[in-house]
């Protein structure tokens, strides 16, 4: 029932999205391990401080990303050179992040953090502030390879996707028809989901995979694609389900179908409400996308500024959390809406 | 003279806003007054300066196209896809699109006369169809644009932004069709009474097919341009721009009952939005805040805008 | 004659397409399935019916969808989790959205506006201050019982969600057809100088149903809240179309004057229906989008055509 | 003028045209020829404007043939019409009030264009034609007349050879009549075919050659109208003669005194009415009959009005108030502000009493049907049923619902603005009955009107408007020479 374009908004509300190119085989690996060990030359970037920081976000309407950016901030904090930051919103205006990003050069900071709307079309933008001078870091979503961004701070999509299939085929004992709930079609966080979810059934002869389908980030479709598949498929025994946000949504049509406890939940991510979930029927657990990305984007984006040499890409790793475990994430008292993460208190969202 | 005398203010008003906002910011905001800067504020408000020139041909008209925002979106994403970063492809891809463009306006225009309903509505449910047909396409981006239309959005000759020529030429055509032409003070006829319009011989049907194709064309032509800007065809790109246009238009003092238009007023107005917005951005405004603000700016023009008590004298 | 058959040309359509349904998928009418799509339809069916009252009076309201955002993520935020918190969460909700149809309702009643681009316009700020309020997350923690409450199925089978939806279109169309305000909507719709002469306080009137949106899309947002939880701080965004392809699909005209919310509740079930039935189909999810433009463009032409005044 | 060698210029030969299923126009034969005047009579509904949007190309007939100098002539458009050389001036001006003189002269013609050229050629053609315009003035800042002599021009910039005329001296003062007709005979001098339509007789033996006569879409006749005289037009026109006055009940002996004071721009206005009184009001067009009614009503409130019933003053701040007090006004125009077209009898007749059959906001339907059935049937309206669409109805039975909406307010005070405009002959005299009666009752009656001999036949007392105040008050009997002095100023 949602439109199209609250979609796409959703899709790039879970910061997954903002690796928006062309599909990336596995083959691709390979080239994309290379690509990000390269390492970056920085001196052209090297300037003193006091510096400006500049954070182009391609949308803040998303708790991830506000924990990402409360990251940032934190960082900031603790380094005396940092004297600003400033953050422009595009609102999922992919037309606007290219002029955020011209007015960031316009305001002449000394670093650009950001994450798109649309990687491809603010690249023309990005490479105008690497020719100023101004070093950009990819911040969150996949890795970007391009004369645009000077280098990344990213989770591996497949490497998770590889994790949340094989706990939950080992929660399963390797048999049974599952679906799996991906993100946007297109998108490298589906992409590489549901190639990583293959390569390891390849291992499980006994799984079935049903159907992939895509509810977009967005739990109300997540569950509405549910309900219509439960009318469908008599037998459901697992769900493949990486993000948290949609495995609620899921977890709610089989709970309201009554079927919820023929049904094995994978590993979603630490986002609260899903961990709320796990702790109450202590199943599934979380393989995490941790939302530090944006400190450790900063901290990259200083080593950049010091002259000093970076790899093209550093992976942020994500962990997978028990359901056993879960007490120690979970914070019952916040918002279904909110990351576990390691931000002092002061600093969380108010 | 003395009784116009308000109307001249209102019709004014937004060269004196202008002025006003352009000397405000650079006296508070240092960046804002570099070169530089100013032509960013040229060359971001370029794709909506042509789309609302068009959509103040279709309000002087009396009616309104809601469907221009996602029919150039929809360019943006054919003239990628077809060209794909190819310079010898641009030529004819942008023909092309232009061309539909076009086609989209008169369908349209034809809708309009055949099936006899408001054109809020026909282009209302156009623009669900339009998004429909470009997320059926793809839903993610495709395609580059070719070279020629980075250099013709984003580049400057002499200082001066590339794509200022294609505004210019763009608001000079529209003014010589609205001022100039028996098109214009047909439509311009249209605008203030249909009923009247039809019985003095107006062919309204031919009229309104004219002003939808035209302002297809103008949606075509702000799609390029925002291709350019963006360099990839992103599926969303058009989104909105239906209603910042009307924005403009009804900022810059065409009524939004028709029958009169300004395409100077829909210019400096469009300029008065560009710089809010850089000005906003500048000044480290959030983003929230600057959505607020643009719903009452949309508020706020059309409380200035709305018709005057009825000049007709009452017969009897 | 004419006006019947376009009374009743909806609930056809709506019967036509359960039975082609029926035949593509035999689980598509089993009872709690079926049921399951009214609860479905329910944050945007209820919003549809506010806008069928605007659009009797003439009106148009798309701040709907901005509104229904708002409300869920006030709602949540205003219960912090607690039981105890949920009377003044469900109050502060409600009051807030009632003034911003307020708001619409005063601006439209006192000025010449076009009510089409007002509340597009008030639809803006109004996401704007959503993200403002909410620091673009959708905090707030929902109240244990809130959601189990409107999710409860009576006998077993027929979730209070559901039921509210019906309760309130049955009450909405009781109004239309029993009570002096409603009589008065179809009057001012109809012709508005006249409805002046009339005496009817039309100024009163655009105000109270333009609030009475606002309420019901209040509660349209309360209603997605409870259904799929704190989601987004766009949650409704869009809902504005599919309320207004529903109104006009129930035969309510952006004239005026005519339609009825039985009709809409109608023209709600019928999209609801489509969409699954394309869901299940497996069509493209974005060809709705089609059938949505192509349905408001044809049935206003449909009903341009038969409403056409003869004299 | 008659057609002894040349061929007719305008021809209809069994022209017909329906609606649905009601007949507005029925094989109507007639031939016009160039430089003559020729008028077209007939009472309200007797298909005048129904043959005239036929010729000016509004819609096609439904039967017949219309031809232009011997060849059929098809008109598929106004713009075919005009192009074929036949131009219609409606009586709603076809003036766009933004656009200057000169651009609405020209408008929807082809051709190549330039705004000097235009504002040249009009210049030149208000020359030759000696009309009194500027082509560069705003054409909304002009006024009827003015706008009227545009689209008179515009005729005449073109090759025009059949002008209609439809009703054109309702909107015009004397001077702007008698300019008017000159203009009319230099065109007939000229050798252009004049259709002049109208309900005027006077004006018919002023300036026309022939006139054709239509009653109930039928041609009745065409005669010379040097061979003809006011009696028999208007025979041939109704089918029966005007009553010249009818016998107006006696207003009580003590009546209950309503009085009115005002302001208006030019000055103080009192009247007072008594209950069973019929008072009309009368005055040119422009002289402020209309607009001292609705400010009496409440309706508008630019002119600020006090009303005071047996002394008591009443708060009326809007058109509720002065209902709920008994002051009720019936509009010149049932289109725009008076009927709610698609909307059942019943509900039109109840709508301005709505207070009365609710009760906590409920509607109490029966009653509701029962009241308005019993006034209905009082004012002998004809309808299949009171719950079909009031839009289906003819222009009489349409105020008489009206009648009835008013009389369900329990009126202490109606104002009737034109009660007889667009209604047939036959209705008429009913709706005369009706005033009557009321009067009757004990309701006072503000009765305004274009039609001098109506409010001669009907009103106890006249008064006079001429520039927004009241000038004269005429009791008892007196004659239209009278009233026109004392509207004009010449008395």
């Amino acid at each position: 029932m949602e439109r199209r374009s609250f979609l796409l908004a959703s899709a790039a509300s879970a910061l997954v999205a903002t690796l928006g190119g062309p599909a990336r085989a596995q083959t691709d690996r390979a080239a994309q391990e290379r690509q990000m060990n390269e390492t970056v030359d920085t001196t052209k970037f090297k300037k003193a401080g006091p510096y400006t920081v500049g954070v182009s976000a391609g949308y803040l309407s998303n708790s991830w990303v506000v924990f990402c950016l409360q990251h940032i901030k934190y960082e900031a904090s603790r380094h005396k050179e940092i004297q600003n930051v400033l953050v422009t919103d595009a609102a999922f205006n992919p037309t606007k992040q290219v002029a955020d990003i011209e007015d960031l050069v316009s305001k002449n900071v000394s670093l650009i953090l950001y994450w798109p709307v649309d990687e491809k079309a603010i690249q023309p933008a990005l490479e105008k502030a690497v020719q100023r001078g101004i070093p950009t870091i990819n911040t969150g979503g996949g890795f970007t390879y391009g004369p645009g961004t000077v280098s990344n701070a990213f989770i591996d999509q497949w490497l998770l996707g590889e994790m949340v299939a094989k706990h939950l085929a080992a929660d399963m004992g390797g048999k049974g028809k599952i679906f799996a709930m991906l993100p946007i079609a297109g998108t490298t966080a589906a992409v590489d989901q549901l190639a990583a979810l293959k390569t390891v059934l390849k291992d499980h002869p006994q799984m079935e995979l049903l159907t992939a389908e895509h509810g977009d980030w967005n739990r109300a479709k997540a569950k509405q694609i549910t309900e219509n598949l439960l009318q469908r498929y008599p037998r459901i025994d697992g769900v493949f389900s990486p993000a948290g946000q949609m495995s609620i949504g899921v977890a709610e049509a089989f709970e309201e179908a009554g079927r919820l406890k023929q049904v094995i939940m994978s590993p979603g991510d630490e986002y609260n409400g899903w961990l709320k979930w796990v702790q109450k029927h202590r199943q599934g657990g979380a393989v995490t996308f941790p939302t530090r990305a944006g400190q450790e984007a900063l901290k990259l984006g200083l080593e950049v500024l010091a002259g000093k040499p970076v790899k093209r890409g550093i992976r942020i790793p994500s962990e997978y959390i028990a359901p056993k475990d879960v007490d120690k994430y979970v914070e019952p008292n916040r918002p279904d809406d909110w990351w576990a993460s390691t931000l002092p208190d002061e600093w969380k969202p108010s | 003279m003395i009784r116009r005398l308000p109307a001249l203010l209102a019709r004014t008003g937004i060269y004196w806003l202008l002025l006003l906002l352009l000397v405000l910011a650079s006296a508070a905001i240092p960046e804002f007054r570099t070169p530089a800067n100013l032509a960013n504020v040229l060359t971001q408000s370029a794709p909506l300066a042509v789309l609302a020139v068009g959509q103040t041909l279709v309000i002087t008209a009396g009616l309104i196209d809601l469907s221009v925002g996602q029919l150039a979106g929809l360019v943006v994403v054919l003239v990628c896809a077809l060209a794909d970063g190819s310079s010898a492809a641009a030529v004819p891809v942008v023909a092309l699109a232009l061309l539909l463009a076009a086609a989209v306006g008169a369908l349209n225009g034809v809708l309009s006369n055949r099936l006899r309903i408001d054109p809020l509505i026909l282009t209302f449910g156009m623009l669900s169809v339009l998004q429909g047909v470009i997320f059926v396409w793809t839903d993610r981006s495709i395609g580059r644009a070719p070279p020629e239309l980075l250099w013709l959005a984003n580049e400057r000759l002499l200082g001066v932004p590339v794509s200022l020529v294609l505004v210019a030429a763009v608001a000079l055509a529209c003014g010589a069709i609205l001022r100039r032409s028996r098109l214009g003070l047909h439509l311009a006829a249209l605008g203030g009474s249909e009923e009247s319009a039809r019985r003095v011989g107006v062919p309204t049907a031919r009229v309104r097919l004219a002003v939808f194709t035209l302002s297809g064309l103008s949606a075509g032509l702000a799609g390029i341009l925002i291709a350019g800007r963006l360099g990839t065809g992103y599926p969303m790109a058009g989104a909105g721009y239906e209603l910042d246009a009307i924005v403009a238009v009804v900022l810059g003092g065409t009524a939004l009952a028709g029958g009169r238009g300004s395409i100077a007023g829909t210019l400096a107005a469009v300029l008065v939005l560009g710089i809010v917005s850089n000005a906003l951005n500048l000044l480290q405004i959030s983003a929230f805040v600057q959505m607020v603000a643009k719903g009452l700016i949309v508020i706020a023009a059309i409380l200035a805008n709305q018709p005057r008590a009825r000049t007709r004298v009452v017969a009897a | 004659m004419r006006r019947t058959l376009s009374a009743a040309a909806i609930w056809l359509v709506l019967l036509a397409l359960l039975a082609a349904a029926a035949l593509l998928s035999p689980g598509f009418l089993d009872p709690a399935y079926l049921v399951n799509i009214v609860r479905q339809a329910a944050p945007v069916g209820i919003a549809a019916v506010g806008v069928t009252l605007v659009m009797i009076l003439g009106g148009v309201d798309l701040s709907v969808g901005a509104i229904i955002s708002f409300a869920a993520v006030l709602c949540a935020v205003q219960m912090e989790g607690r039981v105890e918190n949920i009377p003044f969460a469900l109050a502060t909700t409600l009051a807030a959205s009632v003034a911003i149809g307020l708001f619409n309702g005063i601006v439209i009643a006192f000025n010449r506006v076009s009510p089409f681009i007002l509340t597009l316009g008030t639809a803006l700020a109004v996401y704007g201050l959503t993200q403002v309020y909410s620091g673009g997350t959708a905090r707030g923690v929902v109240a244990p019982g809130f959601r189990e409450f409107f999710n409860f199925r009576l006998g077993d089978l027929v979730p209070v969600l559901a039921l509210t939806f019906v309760a309130l279109a049955i009450l909405a169309e009781a109004a239309l057809r029993t009570t002096r305000y409603g009589r008065s909507l179809y009057l001012v719709g109809s012709n508005r100088a006249a409805a002046a002469l009339a005496g009817l306080p039309i100024a009163r009137l655009t105000i109270a149903t333009y609030a009475i949106s606002g309420l019901l899309a209040g509660v349209g947002g309360i209603a997605l809240l409870a259904r799929s939880g704190v989601s987004s701080t766009f949650a409704g965004r869009g809902f504005e179309f599919d309320a207004l392809a529903a109104v006009v699909l129930g035969g309510t005209t952006f004239e005026g004057g005519r339609g009825n919310v039985a009709g809409t509740v109608a023209g709600v079930l019928v999209l609801f229906v489509a969409f699954n039935m394309v869901n299940m189909l497996g069509l493209d999810y974005n060809s709705q989008l089609i059938v949505k433009g192509v349905i408001i463009i044809a049935a206003s032409a449909a009903y341009t055509r038969l409403n056409r005044d003869p004299g | 003028m008659e057609a002894e060698l040349n061929q007719p210029l305008l021809e209809a030969r069994g022209l017909g045209k329906s609606f649905g299923g009601t007949v507005a126009l029925d094989g109507v034969d007639f031939a016009a020829f160039a430089g003559e005047v020729h008028a077209i009579a007939g009472a309200n509904g007797a298909g005048k404007s129904t043959l005239m949007n036929i010729i000016g190309g509004v819609f096609p007939p439904s039967a017949g043939t219309l031809h232009l100098a011997g060849a059929p002539a098809l008109f598929d458009s106004p713009r075919a019409a005009r192009a074929a050389g036949v131009s219609v001036v409606y009586q709603e001006l076809a003036v766009l009030p933004l656009l200057t003189v000169a651009e609405n002269v020209h408008l929807g013609r082809s051709g190549g264009f330039s705004r000097r050229r235009l504002v040249a050629e009009t210049e030149a053609l208000c020359r030759e034609w000696g009309l009194p315009l500027d082509p560069r003035a705003v054409a909304g800042e002009l006024s009827i007349a003015g706008q009227q002599l545009i689209e008179i021009a515009r005729a005449l910039a073109g090759t025009t050879r059949v002008l209609v005329l439809d009703e054109p001296t309702s909107v015009l003062s004397l001077g702007e009549r008698d300019r008017l007709f000159a203009i009319i005979a230099e065109l007939k001098r000229r050798g252009l075919l004049v259709l002049y339509v109208t309900h005027r007789l006077e004006e018919i033996f002023a300036i026309g050659d022939r006139v054709t006569v239509l009653r109930n879409g039928r041609k009745v006749a065409t005669l010379d109208v040097s061979a003809t005289s006011q009696a028999e037009l208007v025979r041939l026109m109704i089918g029966h003669d005007v009553r010249e006055r009818f016998d107006l009940p006696p207003v009580p002996s003590a009546p209950r005194r309503i009085e009115i004071e005002g302001e208006t721009p030019r000055g103080k206005v009192r009247l007072t009415l008594n209950s069973g009184e019929i008072v009309g009001l009368a005055g040119l067009v422009g002289s402020g009959r209309t607009r001292l009614a609705r400010a009496i009503a409440a309706v508008d409130r630019e002119w600020p009005m006090t009303v005071r019933i047996d002394g008591k003053p009443l708060r009326l701040r809007s058109t509720g108030d002065a209902i709920r007090h008994g002051i009720v006004y019936l509009t010149e125009d049932r289109k725009r502000d008076g009927l709610f077209r698609p909307l059942s009898i019943v509900v039109n007749a109840s709508a301005a009493s709505l207070g009365r059959f609710s009760r906590w906001g409920l509607l109490a339907p029966k009653p509701e049907r029962e009241a308005t059935e019993a006034v209905l049937r009082r004012l002998r309206l004809v309808a299949r049923s009171l719950h079909a669409p009031v839009s289906e109805l003819s222009g009489g039975n349409q105020q008489k619902v009206l009648f009835g909406r008013a009389l369900l307010c329990a009126p202490r005070l109606l104002v009737c603005d034109e009660p007889t405009r667009g209604v047939d002959v036959g209705a008429k005299d009913e709706i005369y009955e009706i005033l009557m009666d009321l009067a009757a009752d004990g309701v006072a009656i503000l009765l305004v009107s274009s039609e001098t001999k109506e409010l001669l036949a009907l009103s106890h007392r006249l008064l006079v408007m001429r520039d927004g105040r009241i000038v004269r008050e005429i009791v008892g009997r007196t004659d239209e020479h009278a009233v026109l002095m004392a509207a004009t100023g010449a008395a």
